[in-house]
């Protein structure tokens, strides 16, 4: 949406919003439900009325019926399907992906959970008279922090001894924030009170200064704040210095989303596992813009930066299932970058660490097929926050109906869409930048993958992309 | 604006009067001299290798010069001690700005270094 | 002068202010004010240039091969004979000696000309060898001074742990980010390849080049923005001398210009060596 | 002292009123472009920062509308991006920064000080028409891509990361700046030379020795925002690689840059609110100011100390721990000054004589919103609770107790306080506190909820939450709209003033300033001539008369020594 459209209908239409806020007071009686029926550590809905799941519906026969109808031959991602299960009519895929299409029959209490136990987001759009519409959902997006719920009136649950040290003296400082603020507060009351104006009734001009009183409020202060100064740069070194043993974990933040990397060369996207109560120390570095990696059942958070490394860590505790999130603004998906962790015993973190190092091999140990990679890579690595396969327009190109097209660069030259072409695309994205639609330069956005795609993946992507040629494109 | 009154604001003021101090004109000239003289020494010393210390040479030469035009061509040496407040702050707050900054970088510069080298041995990887 | 009423025999005090030395302070006191935003507005620059220096000496010592020492130690000496004129035509008018006054500013009006005359044939010199700041930065053949020199600073411009990566290299390996066609070209002339363009030498040192000559031309392209702007005061300075506007009483003008004018001579002292004097 | 006064009649009376006045003293609109009164100028930009504030409101109702439930609404999430980086850059570039020391501090400052102008009235015109085009640059922003970044303008995703209008939007601040610079300037120069017999250091109003340390911090500090901006177009355009890591620069020095400036900035909004609210407590109180001295050398100490703290907003940038170190330190003695002032505000109102007019509501809302906003600072300023409450709303909350119920009320505050005298009408008492206290309810209703919320983690600058911050979101975008409706009623309740308005006295109040001396609203040249000084808070010297409707020199008054 473009910002003057939105300026127009803000303007003419905030009366309207306001009246649909009443209307929205209704829907969300879902956050509300007790969250103890979850089950513990495991990321699940907060319970909601009904929780539908997916497979009800037989989506390849609607799929089959759509293609018959329409006369073409489409396929479907696995999210696409999932969405169809939940009532989205196929030919309103394309609107769906970017969160306009109204589900006719659904109530605002139902959850629709995927086939992975994911939860798909049922909200209401203003924008689009209030019909519910389905949200375009990060697939690793969790649909609550147990941490949150589980911690005190101020902060989420502590989950390690340093972060407790950090509450205690957050406490501390509570307290005297809850002393000095009644003494203000009273204080002003009563005399606004006590001395109001009546008739006849003079201030009393003598009291001018009092040099006593003045010297002991500067004094008291100092002392407190000097207190809290030390106590709290003794846990900040706490905070920054990871003890020798501990388990290195790289992650790299890219826009938008989180990769990773184990000692061992097994990579994660999006989330990560740990042993329990085995310090890990994160070492952190991004491939674009900065980012932060801000874990607060640690307390801890460091901004993670493009051109140097940034280090964060934590002890692990009792196994859990925690939030990660970003916290310094980078774009337009910041709000939706966030991270698992999970902290399990050892034997489950190794058992997931192996499963994980073999995500291209199927439950035989046979390699999947490419178009399978493919489309996991277009989802772990990231490939999917700028490049759709709707056909709309992101921050690159998308990839609907690009197979065999011919691309135009910024440099005058052109390729066909190949084998070659893509491949280059990938590992040198900045030799040939494509014009969008209207002759404009995308630009130098790309991240630079191929230091983490290996020959499989890249192959993978270029399965899937031919998958999706006969897609029609937006832009 | 009554004699009394302007007393009064002088007092306000805590002038020092002086500010219309005409300069001799050998001492505009012989100041305009000590600088082109300190200009070519330290372009001489500039082709001398003197290690560690050239910087500092340089630093300090240019100081020099830069006093002597605050103090005698911008009159600071008979002005208001107050316009020599300010300018000699401004000069603490430009030192405090970079001299932080600068204590910053030099204890991160490892980490950016580090990530440098991985950097280079990706590109020479390739 | 709209609000010159009240003081009829005095055209040029305000009407707010008590007298002409009460103006005279005001200003005297403004413009120094003003003259502290100035050196606040160029520590920005100076901070980058000592971040980078500290950080990066090797770079900076090679880099600085580029400028030319003799034409950076001519204009100095012109700055500081327009200041030396400067303040000679504060004289003039404290003394009300018209003449000397409209010589002077012309002299010094003329020296900031001549400033700006070298600077732009050094710019042009810069420009021609591809030394320009950011992207376009793309150096040829003896950018950085005659080949013998180039090479004799090769040393100095590799820092070692940098060094022993680069010799690790297998040559004629191209970079990613657009420097195969720089290097292809440079290879089919045949030439030896200079450290500044040699395919081997890491794309993240050769940015710190580009770094260089990004604060060189920031920080000389401000000053020379000061001294376009202090023609342009002086010029009009110069106009109202002629029509004898300056007196005794009433010089502030003169004066505070000289001042702007001595600050911005004092910034070109400290950039001087700070640039063109690294070895 | 407590002996029931009766009003006696003085035989000699100020004039309250005049036939030609500032306002009506010229006619035609080249007779306000092109003035060099300082009251004309402060009226300009009272009407244009009002409207800027009206345009950042907007964007804050959006944000809040948009964030009542969890899901998108209304907008996508890069619509909610901009929204939110208009909302900051808007309410902090073209309200906050310029509003009390531009608008106020441009009609009442030389009158206080008993001058007929600023001492560079060109260069007073100067700025607002700098400030002027600057808020065009940013309309110009706004209609063309608008903006992303986030009003700090972070590199590397400022220069090479968004496809929005960086480069005017930088353009536009750069030309507020120096605006800011300007006012700074000619304030400082003013209050140096410009002051009136018997008025020395130590009988200066409190409201000028804020003003005071204001000038100095927009003088030290704003020139480095516009190097920094400078280099960042630079940045942008040329790609110098000073900041951008692409290029081999470094966005932590960006940080550094950015924030040399924007932290003393807080305090440029925050020192002339304190210097407002010193002067309100004291009128209508009827008392001298409890500990002038304090008061007046915590303003200089807190614009010296607000230089050397910056790093505090970098704690988690990834700053070094020897930094990190300093700058928590140092953040810690700035605290003290800014205590002292309240507990002497406080003290101010012991055995006071304390009228809760609407000004007076506007300033002990602040005390208590700066109270809070001030006290939960101490959580950032400690490194360990920083580290997680560091870009959550926490920080949110925060500064918006200092920068909406500081400086916000603080603003509200003067301008009904001296409403009389800029404009010669008086306003509804009732609608006005029914106004006041309405805000103020609402500020805290949406403000407080985002304190717990960050705290347990809800990060800032997010389109889009998880369920189980949601009832904070509730209550944070009700207290907005209730908010909405106080400044809503406020706007009707001055905007009535003007035409159904009493006229005002030339001293409403009872303050012993020497702005109320002249009659409201002043005449062109102000004082015939220059008031005579005294203690500005020798509150006797001033008596209510009934005839006027207002307070009168006191017949036969001897000024106290203190």
């Amino acid at each position: 949406m473009k910002l003057q459209a939105f300026l127009l209908t803000t303007l003419l239409g905030l009366a309207g919003a306001s009246a649909g806020l009443a209307q929205d007071d209704a829907a969300p009686a879902a956050a509300d439900a007790p969250a103890a029926e979850a089950p513990a550590g495991e990321s699940a809905p907060a319970a909601p009325a009904t929780i539908r799941v997916v497979e009800d519906l037989d989506v390849d026969a609607v799929i089959a019926a759509f293609n018959a109808e329409s006369g073409t031959d489409r396929t479907f991602t696995a999210e696409e399907r999932s969405w169809i299960g939940a009532g989205v009519a196929p030919g309103d895929i394309d609107a769906a992906h970017q969160g306009y299409v109204a589900i006719p029959s659904t109530d605002p209490n139902v959850v629709i959970i995927n086939r992975n136990g994911e939860e798909l987001r049922v909200t209401s759009n203003a924008s689009a008279g209030r019909a519910p519409v389905i949200t375009h959902e990060s697939s690793h997006m969790m649909p609550f922090a147990p941490e949150v719920d589980n911690g005190t009136f101020w902060m989420a649950k502590a989950a390690s001894e340093t972060a407790k040290d950090v509450d205690r003296m957050f406490d501390f400082i509570m307290w005297i924030n809850y002393i000095f603020a009644a003494i203000i507060g009273g204080l002003m009351v009563l005399f606004c009170v006590k001395y109001r104006r009546r008739p006849g009734v003079r201030a009393d001009q003598s009291i001018t200064h009092n040099t006593p009183l003045e010297i002991t409020w500067s004094i008291i202060p100092t002392i407190l704040v000097a207190i809290m100064f030390w106590g709290g740069y003794v846990t900040f070194l706490d905070l920054r210095t990871p003890p020798p043993d501990s388990m290195k974990v790289n992650a790299t933040a890219y826009r938008w989303g989180w990769n990773f990397q184990y000692p061992n060369g097994v990579e994660s996207p999006q989330e990560f596992h740990v042993p329990e109560n085995t310090p890990i120390e994160m070492v952190m570095t991004s491939t674009d813009t900065l980012h932060s990696f801000h874990l607060p059942a640690y307390r801890t958070k460091s901004d993670v930066l493009p051109n140097r490394y940034t280090k964060v860590w934590f002890n692990s505790g009792e196994p859990g299932v925690y939030r990660v999130y970003c916290t310094e603004y980078c774009g337009k998906d910041h709000s939706n970058m966030y991270a698992k962790l999970v902290v399990e015993p050892r034997e489950d973190y190794e058992a997931w660490l192996t499963k994980t190092g073999n995500w291209m091999v199927d439950e035989n140990g046979e390699m999947k097929p490419l178009l399978e990679i493919g489309e996991l890579t277009y989802n772990r690595r990231g490939c999917k926050s700028c490049h759709s396969i709707d056909g709309s327009m992101g921050t690159g190109p998308t990839f609907a109906g690009l197979w065999g097209l011919k691309r135009d660069f910024d440099d005058g030259s052109s390729a066909v869409a190949d084998e070659q072409y893509i491949n280059q695309s990938i590992r040198d994205p900045y030799s040939q930048v494509v014009l969008n639609a209207n002759g404009v330069s995308y630009g130098k956005q790309m991240t630079i993958y191929s230091p983490m795609l290996p020959v499989e993946q890249i192959n993978g992507i270029i399965e899937f992309i031919k998958s999706l040629e006969g897609v029609p494109r937006k832009d | 604006m009554t004699a009394a009154a302007s007393t009064e604001h002088d007092h306000a003021e805590g002038h020092d009067h002086g500010d219309h101090h005409v300069l001799p004109l050998w001492l505009l000239i012989g100041t305009w001299a000590a600088l082109m003289g300190l200009t070519i020494f330290t372009v001489t010393a500039s082709t001398f290798h003197l290690g560690a210390f050239d910087l500092p040479v340089a630093m300090a030469i240019a100081t020099i010069k830069a006093t002597l035009v605050m103090l005698i061509f911008m009159h600071l040496g008979f002005d208001k001690s107050f316009h020599s407040l300010l300018i000699y702050g401004s000069f603490l707050f430009v030192f405090l700005f970079i001299s932080f900054v600068w204590i910053d970088r030099g204890q991160y510069q490892v980490d950016i270094n580090e990530k440098e080298q991985q950097e280079i041995a990706i590109d020479l990887g390739q | 002068m709209s609000d010159a009423h009240g003081h009829g025999d005095k055209p040029f005090l305000a009407h707010h202010f008590e007298d002409e030395d009460h103006q005279f302070d005001s200003g005297k006191l403004g413009i120094w004010a003003f003259l502290v935003t100035e050196i606040l507005f160029f520590s920005g620059l100076f901070c980058a240039y000592v971040i980078y220096r500290a950080m990066h000496p090797e770079v900076f010592t090679f880099a600085s091969n580029a400028l030319d020492t003799q034409m950076g130690a001519i204009n100095t000496g012109v700055l500081i004979f327009s200041s030396l004129t400067a303040a000679w035509a504060v004289r003039n008018a404290q003394l009300g000696q018209k003449t000397g006054l409209i010589v002077n500013l012309s002299i010094t009006i003329l020296c900031a000309f001549g400033f700006m005359g070298i600077k732009y044939l050094e710019y042009s010199h810069k420009f021609d060898k591809g030394l320009f700041p950011g992207d376009k930065y793309e150096a040829k053949e003896g950018a950085y001074g005659d080949e013998s020199k180039g090479n004799a600073n090769t040393v100095a411009f590799t820092s070692p742990d940098e060094e022993e990566s680069a010799e690790e290299a297998e040559p004629g390996v191209a970079f990613s980010n657009g420097d195969s066609a720089e290097a292809a070209l440079a290879e089919e002339d045949g030439e030896e390849l200079a450290p500044w363009n040699d395919p081997n030498v890491p794309e993240a040192t050769k940015r710190k080049l580009k770094i260089f000559f990004g604060i060189y031309f920031c920080m000389t392209g401000l000053h020379g923005i000061h001294v376009l702007i202090g023609i342009l005061v002086l010029g009009w300075l110069l106009t109202r001398a002629i029509r004898g506007h300056f007196t005794p009483t009433y010089y502030g003008p003169i004066d505070f210009a000289a001042l702007y004018w001595h600050l911005v001579d004092l910034i070109w002292i400290y950039l001087f060596p700070l640039l063109y004097l690294i070895n | 002292m407590t002996q029931v006064d009766i009003p006696v009649e003085s035989p000699v009376r100020p004039v309250q009123h005049l036939d030609k006045n500032f306002i009506n003293h010229s006619k035609g609109f080249l007779s306000w472009a092109l003035t060099l009164d300082h009251k004309r100028i402060g009226l300009m930009y009272l009407a244009g920062i009002s409207l800027s504030f009206f345009l950042g409101g907007l964007f804050a109702l959006a944000i809040r509308l948009e964030l009542f439930s969890p899901g998108m609404q209304f907008m996508d999430a890069e619509t909610y991006n901009q929204v939110f980086t208009l909302h900051g850059a808007v309410m902090v570039f073209l309200f906050i920064i310029p509003g009390i020391p531009a608008a106020l501090g441009n009609v009442v400052l030389p009158l206080m000080l008993g001058a007929k102008d600023v001492a560079f009235p060109r260069l007073n015109l100067c700025s607002y028409y700098l400030w002027l085009s600057g808020a065009a640059f940013f309309i110009w922003t706004l209609f063309s891509n608008g903006l992303d970044t986030g009003w700090t303008f972070y590199t590397p995703y400022s220069t090479s990361y968004t496809d929005t209008s960086v480069i005017q939007a930088t353009a536009g601040v750069f030309m507020l700046g120096f605006s800011s610079i300007f006012t700074g300037l000619n304030f400082l120069v003013t209050i140096h030379k410009m002051r009136p017999p018997g008025m020395t250091w130590h009988k200066l109003p409190l409201f000028l020795w804020g003003m005071y340390g204001t000038a100095i911090m927009q003088l030290l500090a704003t020139p480095v925002l516009g190097i920094t901006l400078l280099l960042l177009i630079m940045e942008t355009t040329l790609g110098i690689g000073i900041f951008d890591p692409q290029k081999g620069g470094d966005p932590v020095l960006y940080q550094h840059f950015f924030w040399f400036y924007s932290h003393p900035a807080v305090y440029i909004m925050i020192l002339p609110a304190m210097a407002v609210v010193s002067e309100i407590i004291a009128a209508f109180s009827r008392k001298h100011i409890f500990g002038y001295r304090m008061i007046a050398y915590s303003s200089v100490s807190i614009a010296l100390l607000s230089f050397l703290v910056w790093g505090h907003h970098m704690f988690v940038s990834s700053e070094s721990t020897l930094a990190t170190l300093i700058f928590s330190a140092i953040t810690f003695t700035i605290a003290i000054p800014s205590a002292i002032k309240v507990f002497n505000w406080l003290a101010t109102l012991y055995k006071g004589s304390v009228a809760l007019d609407t000004p007076m509501l506007y300033a002990l809302g602040f005390m208590w919103l700066f109270t809070i906003g001030g006290l939960t600072g101490l959580f950032l300023a400690v490194l360990s609770t920083d580290v997680v409450l560091h870009d959550t709303y926490f920080v949110v909350a925060h500064f918006h107790y200092v920068m909406v119920g500081g400086t916000l009320f603080a603003f509200l505050g003067g301008l009904h306080y001296w409403w009389p005298k800029m404009t010669g009408k008086m306003y509804s008492e009732t609608s006005g506190r029914i106004a006041a206290v309405t805000a103020f309810i609402g500020f805290n209703l949406a403000f407080f909820p985002q304190f717990i919320m960050g705290s347990r983690g809800m990060p800032r600058r997010y389109a889009d939450y998880t369920a189980d911050f949601e009832l904070y979101h509730r209550l944070s975008t009700t207290g907005t709209l209730i908010l909405g409706v106080g400044l809503a009623l406020l706007a009707y309740t001055l905007l009535r003033s003007l035409f159904g308005g009493k006229k005002a006295p030339a001293n409403p109040w009872g303050s012993a300033t020497i702005e109320w001396e002249c009659p409201s609203p002043p005449p062109h040249h102000n004082f015939d001539h220059p008031p005579l000084a005294t203690d500005p808070y020798d509150m006797e010297r001033v008596e209510w008369d009934e005839e006027v409707q207002g307070y009168v020199p006191a017949v036969g008054h001897r000024p106290t020594a203190h």
